[in-house]
């Protein structure tokens, strides 16, 4: 990529602008996804990138008056902080505005939501992991002690008993609400699944951005040959993110295709069929998922794909935290 | 009527111990505290039914807390002996951890820990100079290299890092490989032996349980480099009160004038004093790049500031620090165990500050003795009858290190010329 | 000659400190330097030491000439000075400061049972009781001083310099620090003496060089001279004298204390069980060994430190009182260290003249500060009593020590309060000045102030004082007349050689008041 | 006079200038073209909406600058703000939300109890120092810790209002949010915040309280001679305690912009690291009202232009980085000014005096005088 600056880059642009905002990269989970599909799309698509980032957490509607000062026809937030601005911005007619990762159900005039259904990717992480527990006791490391992230716990924990109700599950979060260093202290994401292991736990599932590295490592590093341990991932296919010393322990992951949602959004603001209204990313679109990286889980796949099923159809309901 | 004139402590901290070897009778009395202690736990695991108090995984993760703190704690006593405030250890660490990542990527573990010495090294230059040599504000230099480290770390992660393989803006490629862990011999594996504490730890026995967990946890697969951060604070402590330097180290934090009216070399000493500190604060980032086994932003997470509240806790002394940030390391492995294990070091601290309260009653301390009881009436209640919001525990080493200091309360002695400034002589024209 | 300093020039900026100086020094002798304050007798000394460097001139040490880079050439050419404000690390050990940075051992290891046996045996043979263990903090001052001279001993000097050094001592201390130089000149030492008390001078040094503006104004010997000629020399003022009184003594009580005792718990009280009463227009002299409880009873008069018995003001029981409602009240403090306690070095004078009298008009008016108020208290200090060096917006540390004193003399004494409090008022403060402060003193009594006045200088007790009473480990343990006390009883007392009567408690000792 | 200006004037701008340099090192030397991304900043930053954003983030900035400011002044390291305004920014928007009373009673009363709550997280470290000895700087430290677990716990079990992955309070009315000040109309958002007069207020009372009352004054001598302090009458324990509640109570006000002005509750948008950036403001305005102010707005201009860099593939850690080199390099730049100013005051010093002929040192020394 080119490294100098263009002075205005709107100046000469003929291809449609697309903005999207977010906070930074760097986060190993969400962000990272979304910025993904933004640069896929960059690579298949023919539109002018608006690149709007910041580390701020109090200037979201300033990101959205700079993304419509300059033209974007499109405008892509990512995070459910955007839903307010956009709600309060109503005076937007060039520009169309796509709010992802929105909780259920919300209805904002002229922007299309996206929400996802992590819950349901976490149930069926969870059934995978009570199927390969020997223990009968699993546990799970939350990055931040907010309702994103319990939401996971509440479809994983479901999805265990749904299998084995009398299955243990362990729960930590590693920060409390407010303090985002449990996104990033691998050091205690280690310690916390160290005890879980200790504990007898035999899978341990992290939804805790790049403290997860932690998590996987102790898998690794806690399993011995007469007892194995397991980590499970999130957000993106983790199998595929770390070394291969470590990739023998990942059992899956619980995936949240933000990066589709994306690249979804500009391709169909590019063909003009972007419609302001919910659209909600679950299993049923395959727009969460799990992972088979590694064929650990072939011999359950029956009872996952009989379990995912349940959940489109409607029989079984996760239960979920937002 | 007021009573402000400072008592000073019976023991001054910046004086050299008659002896560095603790005296038989205080090694008595740390046996008694050692055994009350022991003891404690042992009813509070089944008080509380929390096995997790004695466990070796809760031990073993206490020690591995423990190290980061502790190094950087001593970084920050390295120069704050020397008389320059150090609140920049932070950002010293932060430059430890993305060095560490670049040199554990490029040659391995080993080079981790060395590149996060010259991670901190590179910030301590900057405060040395800056603080040594210009005289700038200490305080306004230590902010500054938080500040910077972190927008550094990032920036140059982009240039490094970003798009090599498995590295991003915010994480370093892999470090490959670990530096090995020793168990002790005959008592926790080590060398192919028999696992003695492992054996008593599943024995189930009470007492032999608790023993094993607790010793076995502190002696199984413990790091090198945690043992060599840990060996960092005895041998500080020899320095310290033990060598040439120490004596020269020590009267540059509390009266340069003195040292240097007998030719002593205060800024070179101070020099000496703040790079070795930074480098150990570096150490520390090393040491957590290690164990996640790479880079990642920001995931030092305050912990150079609470290795300054650690120094203070400690009193400048590397005994001090050594008990603060074990207590720290502990109470942040108890907070990340299972729910009951908390509950049951509530009941530790509650029966200890009972104890002491009684204990000055007794001697007749009456308005010492109050503080450790209410709280520990407090806590009892608390571990009777309150049901705790599991978000406490993430808070358990500030509040358990809070705790202790309402209860223990010394009278902190900095260093007499902490953040005084020494002008070179004759630098004026 | 052992030292030979030959046309020293020292400039600070534009101001010139050290004009052409010359001095020599020979081989076993006391030579003494004498001048008023900022006359630069400090700065050539540390010229001498290695710790300035001369602008201009030539050392010479026993005919060779030297120049000195830092103080650590100064001491290997023979040279250790003690300096007029101690150069000590409080927190450490005796044998710490005195060994610091010439350490005997090896690089990684500091021997320090060798250490301390040196220092031990160079204290020892010097007749110096020094606990070489002992932490500094926890020294008086005779002691520190010890502790500096140690530390000269310990580098082998051939020349020992000592700035003021009885400045700070009782006279049983300066008599002992008198022996010991006596000793080093025997051994073949020279030592350079500076004192602003001329009777020392004159009994005790060999030479005597007068420095006055920067400039050598006169050299001669105790023989040849007498007090009046090198004060005449000095400052051309006549030697400071206090004038018999004409106004008697009140016969109100304006400040008693009764059974005031200040100490911990479970340990020997510092102050024990003392009473005693000032009356108005009356001067109460406390004499004693320093250490002796002085230092509480000015706490506990002040309300600083925590005590039994009761403390009254004319009528008013203040006990319970704050030191700012006891200021209130009129009493009026001069501290015993000015630095500590009297001025704020880094404000300015007019600041500094706030201090203890903020709380009151003209400075405070209503919630606010008046600056102007407070300049014209400064203004009003700096005239009246001759404060020179500097105006209301100059900073405090900018004034030589005597000069702060005045200004604090000043601040007192001019709020008209009704009982002085004055702690060493001429402690370092040449004769001049110190002339000065007693006029002031005197002028004050005169007025009817109660003043009790606690001192290290003996002198000063005997010419200021209507009653003295001597203080021995926290105890009064004798109440003497000055007019006709001498010396050698006083002493005596002092020492705890007399009045040690079990339970002398405050009640003056018969035998005391009939010597 | 003008030489006090010339230098008052010449530490920011050499700050400034040094901070630049050494972004644009770092730039080079990333392979970025440091001009287009300065040009670009300073376009962005300029343009109306920028500018008032930019005084409007500042007011926060600045009240954290005077919150650090008034215990510096008392020698006091108050490293707490953080948790102080998060406590109080909590207790704020419960107030404000709830509170059944008009606007013009409802405001003040909130701007109050964050005050009152603020000082009271402040009060722990003050009451631990004077009654326990323990160094603020420790406990506050573990105070901030124990803030986020206090507030965490209080909005999850007891504020928490609606669901989903938003965890704030209730959403405050306009009977509860501070008014615009002034609304240029100039498009969008370009309306001036209220908070901008409780900035000005807090920065009047700063200076007066600090500059000149006599409790002013007593802190100043406490803060330099706590001895001599004790003895001329002033309690050196009160006046610790004092100004952290001072210091604590200023703090409590930080994070109302963004409660009252931006979210309109209590949320996880909550700045949660204004601290640093306050104390860089008031570093770089030397702790004085004003300057403190300008400290502020150059640290909010950099932060709101740096927005844009995303724009044209520039890093926004370009930002960052310059934000904290001007940090230091203010210090730098006070240091160079200072000397430079001291070399010409020796030097016309010595010019007089040659002017002046060669006269002989005057032995009654006023010397002193004529080397300042
Ligand atoms: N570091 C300095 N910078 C500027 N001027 C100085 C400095 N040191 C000393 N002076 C000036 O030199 C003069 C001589 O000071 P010095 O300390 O030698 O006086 P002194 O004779 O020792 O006085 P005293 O009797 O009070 O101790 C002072 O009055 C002061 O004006
Ligand atoms: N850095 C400095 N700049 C300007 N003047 C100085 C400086 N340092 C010292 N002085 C001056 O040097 C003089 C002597 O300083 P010193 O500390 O020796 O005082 P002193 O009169 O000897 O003190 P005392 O009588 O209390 O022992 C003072 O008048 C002070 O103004
Ligand atoms: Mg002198
Ligand atoms: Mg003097």
């Amino acid at each position: 990529s080119g490294k100098t600056a263009t002075v205005q880059p709107s100046a000469d642009a003929d291809t449609p602008k697309v903005a999207m905002l977010y906070g930074t990269t760097g986060d190993f989970s969400f962000m990272d996804s979304a910025y993904k599909g933004f640069t896929d799309a960059q690579s298949t698509l023919d539109f002018t990138p608006l690149d709007f980032s910041s580390p701020n957490t109090d200037d979201y509607q300033d990101r959205l008056d700079l993304a419509i000062s300059q033209g974007a026809g499109l405008a892509i937030g990512i995070g459910f902080q955007y839903a307010t601005p956009m709600e309060q911005t109503t005076d937007h007619p060039d520009t169309q505005f796509v709010a992802v990762d929105i909780d259920k159900g919300t209805e904002i005039p002229d922007v299309t939501t996206i929400s996802f259904a992590a819950e349901q990717s976490s149930y069926l992480v969870g059934v995978a992991a009570a199927l390969t527990s020997k223990t009968g006791h699993i546990g799970f490391v939350g990055g931040v002690d907010q309702p994103s992230i319990q939401n996971f716990f509440v479809g994983y924990e479901a999805g265990a008993k749904s299998v084995n109700p009398d299955i243990v599950v362990d729960k930590t979060y590693l920060s409390p609400l407010g303090d985002f260093t449990g996104f990033s202290d691998p050091t205690k994401g280690k310690e916390a699944a160290a005890s879980m292991y200790a504990g007898g736990a035999d899978v341990v599932y992290a939804a805790a951005g790049g403290s997860g590295q932690g998590v996987y490592e102790q898998a690794a590093s806690s399993s011995t040959d007469t007892q194995k341990n397991w980590a499970i991932g999130v957000d993106g296919d983790v199998y595929n993110q770390v070394d291969e010393s470590i990739k023998p322990f990942i059992l899956t992951s619980a995936i949240k295709n933000v990066n589709v949602a994306v690249e979804d959004s500009i391709k169909a603001f590019l063909d003009g069929t972007l419609e302001p209204g919910e659209q909600d990313f679950d299993l049923s679109n395959d727009g969460v998922g799990y992972s088979t990286s590694g064929g650990f889980l072939d011999s359950y796949s029956d009872q996952l794909e009989k379990a995912k099923q349940a959940i489109i159809d409607g029989t079984v309901t996760v239960p979920t935290a937002v | 009527m007021t009573d402000t004139v400072e008592t000073t402590p019976a023991s001054a901290p910046a004086a050299a111990p008659r002896s560095l070897a603790p005296s038989p009778r205080r090694l008595r009395a740390a046996l008694r505290w050692g055994l009350l202690g022991l003891a404690l736990v042992i009813v509070a695991q089944y008080v509380a039914d929390a096995p997790g108090i004695s466990a070796s995984s809760t031990w073993g993760s206490a020690l591995r807390l423990t190290v980061p703190i502790a190094v950087v704690a001593i970084g920050g006593l390295y120069s704050e002996r020397a008389g320059i405030i150090n609140v920049g250890l932070e950002g010293m660490m932060i430059g430890g951890t993305w060095m560490a990542g670049l040199f554990g990527w490029l040659w391995g573990p080993w080079a981790a820990l060395g590149g996060g010495v010259v991670g901190g090294l590179v910030f301590g230059l900057l405060m040395a100079v800056l603080c040594i040599e210009m005289g700038l504000n200490q305080l306004v230099v230590g902010v500054a290299i938080n500040v910077i480290a972190a927008a550094l770390a990032r920036f140059m992660s982009d240039i490094v890092f970003n798009g090599v393989d498995g590295g991003t803006i915010a994480h370093s490629p892999r470090i490959d490989g670990s530096l090995p862990v020793i168990s002790v011999p005959f008592l926790s594996g080590g060398l192919g032996t028999v696992d003695l504490t492992r054996a008593m730890e599943s024995s189930g026995l009470p007492v032999l349980t608790q023993i094993g967990g607790i010793v076995g946890g502190l002696t199984r697969d413990v790091s090198l480099a945690a043992i060599l951060g840990l060996l960092l604070i005895p041998a500080t402590a020899y320095v310290l009160w033990r060598t040439k330097f120490g004596l020269r180290w020590r009267a540059a934090g509390e009266q340069p004038a003195a040292l240097q009216a007998l030719g002593g070399k205060v800024h070179r000493t101070r020099y000496i004093a703040v790079l070795v500190g930074s480098g150990l604060a570096g150490f520390a980032g090393g040491y957590l790049a290690l164990i996640s086994q790479a880079y990642v932003e920001n995931q030092t997470a305050g912990r150079g500031f609470i290795g300054l509240a650690t120094l203070i806790f400690g009193n400048w002394m590397p005994s001090g620090v050594f008990l603060g940030s074990s207590l720290f390391g502990f109470s942040d492995a108890v907070g990340l165990g299972r729910p009951e294990t908390f509950r049951a070091l509530l009941f530790i601290l509650a029966v200890v500050f009972l104890l002491i309260g009684l204990l000055r009653m007794y001697r007749g301390d009456r308005r010492a003795g109050i503080a450790p009881l209410v709280l520990g009436g407090v806590l009892l209640l608390v571990f009777l009858f309150v049901p705790l919001p599991t978000e406490l525990a993430t808070a358990a080493p500030y509040l358990v290190t809070l705790a202790v200091l309402v209860v223990a309360g010394t009278t902190m002695r900095p260093p007499a010329a902490l953040g005084h400034l020494f002008p070179r002589k004759n630098s004026r024209t | 000659m052992l030292v030979r300093l030959t046309g020293i020039v020292k400039r600070f900026g534009t101001f010139v400190a050290n004009d052409h100086i010359d001095l020599a020094v020979r081989a076993g002798t006391v030579h003494a330097i004498v001048g008023e304050n900022g006359a630069g007798k400090s700065t050539l000394m540390k010229i001498l030491a290695g710790e300035e460097h001369p602008d201009e001139g030539t050392i010479e040490i026993a005919g060779a000439p030297h120049s000195f880079r830092s103080p650590r050439d100064a001491q290997q050419a023979g040279i250790g000075m003690v300096h007029q404000h101690f150069l000590l690390a409080d927190a450490l050990r005796v044998w710490e400061n005195v060994v610091l940075a010439d350490e005997p051992g090896t690089a990684l290891r500091l021997d320090s049972a060798a250490a301390r046996r040196r220092v031990g045996e160079i204290a020892a043979a010097n007749g110096f009781p020094v606990d070489v263990d002992a932490v500094v903090r926890d020294l008086g001052v005779g002691g520190r001083q010890r502790v500096e001279i140690l530390k000269v001993l310990y580098r082998d000097a051939r020349v020992i310099i000592l700035d003021e050094p009885t400045a700070v001592l009782v006279p049983s201390e300066a008599q002992s620090l008198f022996a010991a130089m006596r000793r080093f000149t025997e051994a073949g030492a020279a030592v350079i003496f500076i004192s602003h008390k001329l009777d020392e001078v004159l009994d005790f040094a060999d030479d005597i060089t007068v420095i006055r503006a920067g400039a050598v104004v006169g050299r001669t010997t105790p023989a040849e001279s007498s007090a009046p000629a090198l004060a005449a020399l000095m400052v051309k003022v006549a030697m400071p004298s206090v004038a018999p009184r004409e106004v008697a003594p009140g016969t109100a009580v304006v400040l008693s204390a009764a059974g005031v005792t200040v100490g911990d718990a479970g340990e020997v009280p510092a102050l024990d069980d003392v009473s005693l009463e000032v009356h108005s227009g009356e001067i109460v002299g406390v004499a004693g060994v320093e250490g002796n409880g002085q230092s509480e009873l000015l706490m506990a008069l002040l309300g600083r430190a925590k005590h039994s018995g009761t403390i009254s003001m004319g009528d008013a029981d203040i006990t319970d009182l704050s030191t700012e409602a006891r200021r209130e009240r009129g009493m009026a403090y001069i501290p015993e260290d000015r630095h500590r306690d009297g001025v704020v070095l880094s404000m300015p004078l007019r600041e500094n003249a706030a201090l203890g009298y903020h709380a009151r008009p003209p400075v405070k008016r209503g919630p606010w500060f008046s600056r102007a108020g407070a300049a014209g208290v400064a203004r009003t200090i700096i005239s009246r009593f001759d404060v020179r060096g500097g105006d209301p917006s100059t900073l405090a540390s900018a004034l030589s020590g005597g000069n702060q004193q005045k200004f604090i003399v000043g601040r007192e004494l001019g709020s008209h309060p009704k009982v002085l409090i004055a702690a060493h008022p001429t402690r370092g403060v040449d004769i001049g000045a110190q002339s000065a402060v007693w006029n002031e003193l005197t002028a004050a009594r005169d007025e009817g102030l109660g003043t009790l006045l606690i001192s290290a200088d003996l002198d000063e007790l005997l010419a200021l004082s209507d009653r003295l009473l001597v203080f021995y480990r926290g105890r009064v343990v004798g109440e003497l007349d000055p007019k006709t006390v001498d010396a050698q009883v006083l002493g005596e007392y002092m020492t705890g050689v007399r009045g040690q009567a079990p339970d002398a408690g405050s009640r003056p000792d018969p035998e005391g008041a009939a010597a | 006079m003008i030489r006090r200006i010339a230098v008052a004037l010449a530490g920011p701008i050499v700050s400034v200038l040094l901070a630049l340099l050494v972004t644009t090192l770092f730039l080079t030397f990333g392979g970025y073209s440091a001009a287009s991304a300065y040009e670009v900043m300073w376009n962005y930053g300029i343009e109306p909406a920028s500018l008032v954003s930019t005084v409007n983030n500042a007011v926060p900035l600045y009240l954290a600058g005077v919150a650090a400011a008034f215990a510096l002044r008392m020698g006091l390291f108050n490293i707490g703000v953080d948790g102080q305004y998060r406590v109080a920014a909590l207790a704020g928007a419960v107030v404000a939300a709830n509170l059944p009373l008009p606007l013009w009673l409802r405001l003040p009363i909130t701007l109050l109890v964050c005050c009152l709550v603020g000082a009271l997280w402040a009060l722990v470290p003050a009451l631990l120092k004077v009654y326990r000895g323990v160094s603020e700087v420790i406990t506050s430290i573990l105070m901030n810790a124990i803030a986020t677990t206090v507030v965490a716990i209080l909005l999850a079990h007891v504020f928490r209002s609606g669901s989903g992955q938003n965890t704030g309070t209730a959403i405050i009315g306009p009977d509860g949010a501070m008014p615009a000040l002034i609304d240029l109309g100039i498009g969008n958002r370009t309306t001036i915040s209220g908070f901008l007069v409780v900035a000005v207020v807090v920065g009047i009372l700063f200076y007066l309280i600090q500059y000149r009352t006599v409790f002013g004054f007593t802190l100043q001598v406490a803060a330099r001679s706590p001895e001599a302090a004790e003895s001329a009458g002033i309690k050196v324990n009160r006046r610790i305690i004092w100004a952290m509640l001072g210091s604590g109570a200023i703090a409590g006000l930080i994070g109302l912009p963004h409660v009252l002005g931006t979210a309109f509750r209590f949320d996880g948008t909550l700045p949660t690291d204004l601290m640093f950036t306050g104390l860089a403001a008031a570093l770089l305005g030397r702790s004085h009202p004003i300057g403190m102010a300008f400290g502020a707005l150059i640290l909010a201009f950099v932060e709101r232009s740096s927005q844009v860099l995303g724009l044209v593939q520039l890093p926004t850690e370009v930002g960052s980085v310059f934000m904290a080199v001007i940090l230091l390099s203010s210090a730098v730049g006070y240091w160079l000014t200072e000397r430079a100013d001291q070399r010409i005051a020796l030097w016309n010093a010595i010019r007089r005096r040659r002017s002046a002929g060669p006269t002989p040192p005057s032995p009654s020394t006023p010397g002193l005088e004529a080397a300042r």
